[in-house]
């Protein structure tokens, strides 16, 4: 195991993070969160080239062949320009789950497309679904209706669906970057997915909902540190307060001690389960999203305090980053959930 | 309450409320009120709130400015605005802040100059909660531009339609209108509506603080029905629910194996149980303090400084009991709107909850109010 | 219910509180930790002449006939000073069990040398206890060696036992003025308590331990206070330093709270089951506990912190009450506990 | 380690440790070490504590002064200290808090005066950690009386035996003696104990500080092992003991009734199941972060204020592990001495990680540090 990124891997972050800086500030985002598509199809586009949605594809499918640890990167920097696209959904978890799969032919189809960007694959939180009327199930899915494919589970099986085999109910998120929408399909009209499992679904998108995580925690302490050396209470920046710097030292402290982990887990998920069992992937991948989700929590809840009423107001740019906080801390499963299931594999 | 039909409803029910001799228990009978005591609002406001009976548009003037209105106005002045203030007919907004003087609020700048009876405005008001619905303003405004910080101020009463004045409305967290900006150019306000004395305005003001923080803004009634709310939700939890209803959460389904069984399911919930317990316990804490001070004042004592570790004590469960809340709805707890749990209510509750922390003060204003007006820690 | 003290209990505790001024400062907290008695038998034979000892006691017993609610404040002076005396126990637990029983020959010997603190009865927490070698039974009592006799639990009934008839074995705690012990007795060699109930002995002896707790806690906050106003470094008293203001506002705002719920739970337990039930009576309890204990941990820990490496050291007096504080807040069940017994009660 | 027998004890285990080649294995095979790298170091740290390996009470001389000798000592001086140091021969105390210099470090005023070859030292030092038992004191003194704060400090070498030195053994919290306070009163320390430049005190110091807040002092096998220790006791509680010895959850079997139910013994670990994990999470974060730095370090980074966070990280940790462990034990967690769990290591443990956020710079200290040198606010 190391303990730091290849140059490769530096270098990819690096061109994401200057084409996110250029192509996706924070206009683009309000204007995302309002739109009717849901998603930036120019921003989506430029993804495409520049290889982003082809790491996790096999070289054999034009893509890059690259494993978790390259990704989780590349996903930071996404949630630190709260980029608005399906990048968690498709390249965190869709496109791993079709480049594991047996079932070759889906996989010829498919992922060529995914790794140009001329597809959107979504996949749901293994284990979420609920019985719907007749033969049908329902999942909770983001991007449902930008998807053109959704990889969804039932019974523990995974399943490959096509769009226009599943009907949409949208639902309102307080994070405009989630588009959500209560999925109903029946497994009669989807493709098995031989060869891919539900559990390492489940442990890529947790790992990438802890990457983003993280980015956008980041981005949150930027900006406020900014903003207190800035402003001005009593005569002096509202940043000389030691209980403002207090606050922010927190959470400093608390991504510093996030960021490692997050990296230790897309390492061991990365490794063959022969090498670390299942278990043991497990525990880096809890606590790396309980570490993760609390520090984004944090970040949070003091970045708006240190902002005071400005951040309180939809015309700052700050609460597009507090709702994507929010909705990545809490879902594939929250910092208490991971906790409980690290509870169980530590034998306690 | 978030949009201009929300917010007519609302006027609406406080219109009721003040037929019935509800709106304002605690306020004279001449004023609309009932004469009640302290402990006998305190129980009213529990009942209120039990009943899920809506937060009232009215709070800005009925609590924050009626205290100083009782206190420092004139005879005329308590005739011409109390009873329109308590039946939602005239609606308040406090028009403190300015974009350099939030926390600092003796650095403020809006001027208020006298010619004859009248002051011209010149300056910018900020944050003015519920401004985009108010009929009135209740500002803070330097009417001697050579004194300086906490002298020279004054208190004016304002009225929207005032020639000059400019009202900006701006969203809160949640997109919905709510505050406003306001904008003053040569803006003329009559000297009958100067609440106390000219250059007096900080000592009038220091009073509205005082039940800013204390008693008067949140009875505890407000999170004891939040807290039971709360217990009922994780109570109900854990029960499916059927598609397209939210309220499953989801990721305590999310699939486990092993040994990782016991962290699954049910247990999830059990690790937030004591999250709401602790919700509930501070909630009654809040209550049975609330009630010693009420008994405390009616033998004649006075709040004082105890008023700003309530305020932080408030602020700070009312964002937990909501956050407990929407950790428990799991997945489906970033929902928002008609379609989320409970009409979308604990989203809405958190998005309220979290400018308690910031608003009237914020906690480490209040925190160093405890530490050097209630212990007596050196001030620097 | 009233939300306020009469005047008769608040000059009983003014009067405790200067006697105690008086008689027990740190020197003699310090003493007795070290001593061989476990106790300081001039500061009971004090409290006894004070009437302290004979609240609970009914009137008929020379006692003066009144309830919890005259007791939470004795309670509270006694841990404001680290009184290293048996009152909980014997005024808080063990005398209100035997005034309750109908047992009245018991009683009839007891209650009046109790009332007069010629003997200590001390109480162990009911249910505690488990099973010892053949018919004996094994409490976990504090004052076991000092007590002549002791209110034990077997099974959900109460004994009193007296000291000739069990065995104790002493152990160390690292609060000085806690003597506990193993006692091993048979309710053979016992007296039965008809009458006086294990639940009520629960109730108040989790009130008096939450008593105690908010003395000790505002004895720590107050001589923290003292010493961060005149401690001095780089150039001004480190009580004007925000994050020492902060920490200190924070443990005022506890000790606010965490008051007022005790006082409440002092009326609730004194009031009789028809008028609000035991499960009524029992949230109150819990409430009142677990602010309490969460209210002396904090004290605990923000007080040694605020006063740095001084605090940490056996010559300054502060490591007395911080163990108080450690003792009492674990003692009849901690904040957790108490949460938990709520969530019970509450039906979640 | 607290009483002059379980002392000589420890100092028989340093030796053993270094006959072995075990007690530095970080530092060049001439004095004793295994020339090993940072992430080896990590990994033998681990190992170390894994195995239930006492404390270190060399730690204040091979983690503390070690470096600053390896960057700033003579040949000589290196040749001299760095061997019996090791060894376990020569133990070393820190004596530079003063009475009124404790996080103001600038503001210490023990003289040391040059006469010749000699400085003559006055004054007092205090809160010496291990002084009660250390062979030899590394003390920052003032050389330069005029100078002020930061400028004329000197960093000096003193022997136990220094004619003129009296050492006053301070108690711990826990009753033990560990402390010392040390008065000077005329007493002469030789010029060739002068580490560093005279007069650069200061900047020779700050080295030091660098290791006690960084990697040096406190390596993640510590907490690791600790961490472990506690999910086993948690794994192991609710199993009764045996009377006599500790580990009974007593508070945990108190009387439930009715819908109580829910809220008794095994449900009541529960709660607290959650606490362990957070420690077991923590620990593993401590070893990736140090991880990570090792090999920043390698490649020829430095580390920089990032140390304070980690000061922070580990001081608070260590105390939430005990405090956890003490709140499974319930009411027995009170217990000290041979009779409590585990010999009374959890209660022992917890006292000596109390000291944690206080010495070597408060956290309060290093949350600043952290806040103005890592995330640039201003300092005033």
């Amino acid at each position: 195991m190391k303990f730091s990124f290849g140059s490769d891997q530096l270098a990819l972050a690096e061109t994401l993070a200057e084409v996110l800086a250029k192509r996706c500030p924070p206009e683009l985002v309000r204007a995302v969160w309002q739109s009717e598509s849901g998603y930036s199809e120019e921003l989506w586009e430029a993804l495409g080239e520049l290889g982003v949605l082809a790491v996790a594809v096999p070289e054999a499918y034009g893509g890059l062949g690259m494993n978790q640890v390259d990704l989780v990167k590349l996903l930071e920097e996404s949630g630190r320009a709260a980029a608005p696209v399906p990048l968690l959904e498709h390249a965190g978890v869709g496109v791993p789950a079709l480049a594991e799969t047996t079932a070759t032919e889906l996989a010829e189809h498919w992922l060529p497309l995914a790794a140009a960007g001329e597809v959107i694959v979504t996949a749901a939180v293994p284990g979420s679904e609920h019985q719907g009327d007749g033969n049908t199930v329902v999942s909770l899915v983001s991007y449902a209706a930008q998807a053109d494919l959704a990889i969804l589970s039932c019974q523990g099986e995974l399943f490959a669906v096509e769009q226009q085999n599943y009907q949409v109910q949208e639902l309102e998120s307080v994070d405009g970057s989630r588009r959500l929408g209560w999925v109903e399909w029946s497994p009669q009209d989807a493709f098995g997915l031989p060869g891919a499992s539900s559990e390492s679904v489940f442990e890529r998108g947790v790992l990438a909902a802890a990457a983003q995580s993280i980015g956008v925690a980041d981005h949150l302490l930027e900006t406020t540190v900014a903003y207190v050396k800035e402003r001005e209470q009593f005569g002096k920046p509202v940043g000389s307060y030691q209980a403002v710097k207090h606050h922010l030292a927190d959470v400093a402290k608390a991504m510093g001690f996030a960021r490692p982990s997050v990296y230790a887990a897309a390492w061991a998920v990365s490794q063959d389960t022969e090498k670390l069992t299942q278990q043991e992937q497990q525990k880096f991948v809890s606590a790396a999203k309980s570490l993760a989700s609390d520090a984004a929590d944090l970040a949070a809840r003091k970045c708006l305090q240190c902002h005071g009423a400005i951040g309180y107001t939809y015309e700052s740019d700050l609460h597009l980053w507090l709702k994507r906080a929010w909705s990545l801390s809490a879902s594939w499963g929250d910092a208490h959930w991971h906790r409980r299931r690290l509870a169980g594999l530590l034998g306690i | 309450m978030d949009t201009p039909e929300g917010f007519e409803q609302h006027r609406e029910w406080e219109k009721q409320l003040f037929a019935g001799g509800w709106s304002v228990p605690a306020w004279p009978e001449k004023y609309g009120g009932r004469d009640c005591s302290l402990v006998e609002w305190l129980l009213y406001e529990e009942e209120y709130w039990a009943s899920g009976a809506p937060g009232r548009v009215s709070a800005n003037g009925i609590s924050l400015l009626a205290p100083t209105i009782f206190s420092f106005a004139t005879a005329e002045q308590q005739e011409r605005f109390l009873r329109p203030m308590a039946a939602g007919e005239e609606i308040w907004s406090q028009a403190w802040s300015e974009p350099n003087a939030g926390s600092d609020l003796a650095a403020l700048s809006t001027k208020a100059q006298r010619q004859g009876e009248w002051f011209v405005l010149n300056g910018q008001k900020t944050w003015c909660s519920r401004g985009a619905f108010a009929d009135w303003f209740f500002a803070l405004v330097r009417t001697d531009p050579e004194a300086e910080r906490h002298r020279g101020l004054s208190y004016l009463l304002i009225p929207r339609d005032t020639q000059g004045l400019e009202v900006r409305e701006v969203a809160r967290i949640d997109g919905q209108p709510g505050f406003a900006e306001l904008f003053f150019e040569d803006a003329l306000v009559h000297e009958s509506n100067l609440l106390g004395e000219e250059g007096q305005g900080w000592a009038v003001a220091m009073a509205t603080t005082g039940s800013e923080r204390g008693l008067n803004l949140r009875a505890p009634g407000r999170f004891m029905a939040g807290a039971d709310r709360l217990v009922a939700l994780a109570a109900s939890e854990g029960q499916t629910s059927p598609p397209g209803v939210a309220g499953l959460p989801v990721a305590q389904a999310a699939p486990d194996s092993g040994s990782a069984a016991r962290g699954a399911a049910s247990e999830t919930l059990d690790s937030l149980r004591e999250d709401v317990v602790r919700c509930w316990v501070e909630s009654r804490a809040y209550r049975w303090l609330c009630y010693e001070t009420a008994e405390r004042l009616a033998s004649g004592e006075s709040l004082g400084s105890e008023a700003s570790f309530m305020k932080i004590f408030w602020s700070e469960l009312d964002v937990e009991l909501h956050a407990t809340a929407l950790r428990l709805l799991g997945e489906t707890g970033e929902l928002a709107g008609p379609k989320a749990q409970a009409g979308g209510a604990w989203m809405d509750g958190y998005l309220f909850a979290l400018s308690g922390p910031i608003y009237a003060g914020t906690n480490e204003i209040q925190r160093n109010i405890v530490a050097e007006r209630v212990l007596g820690l050196p001030r620097r």
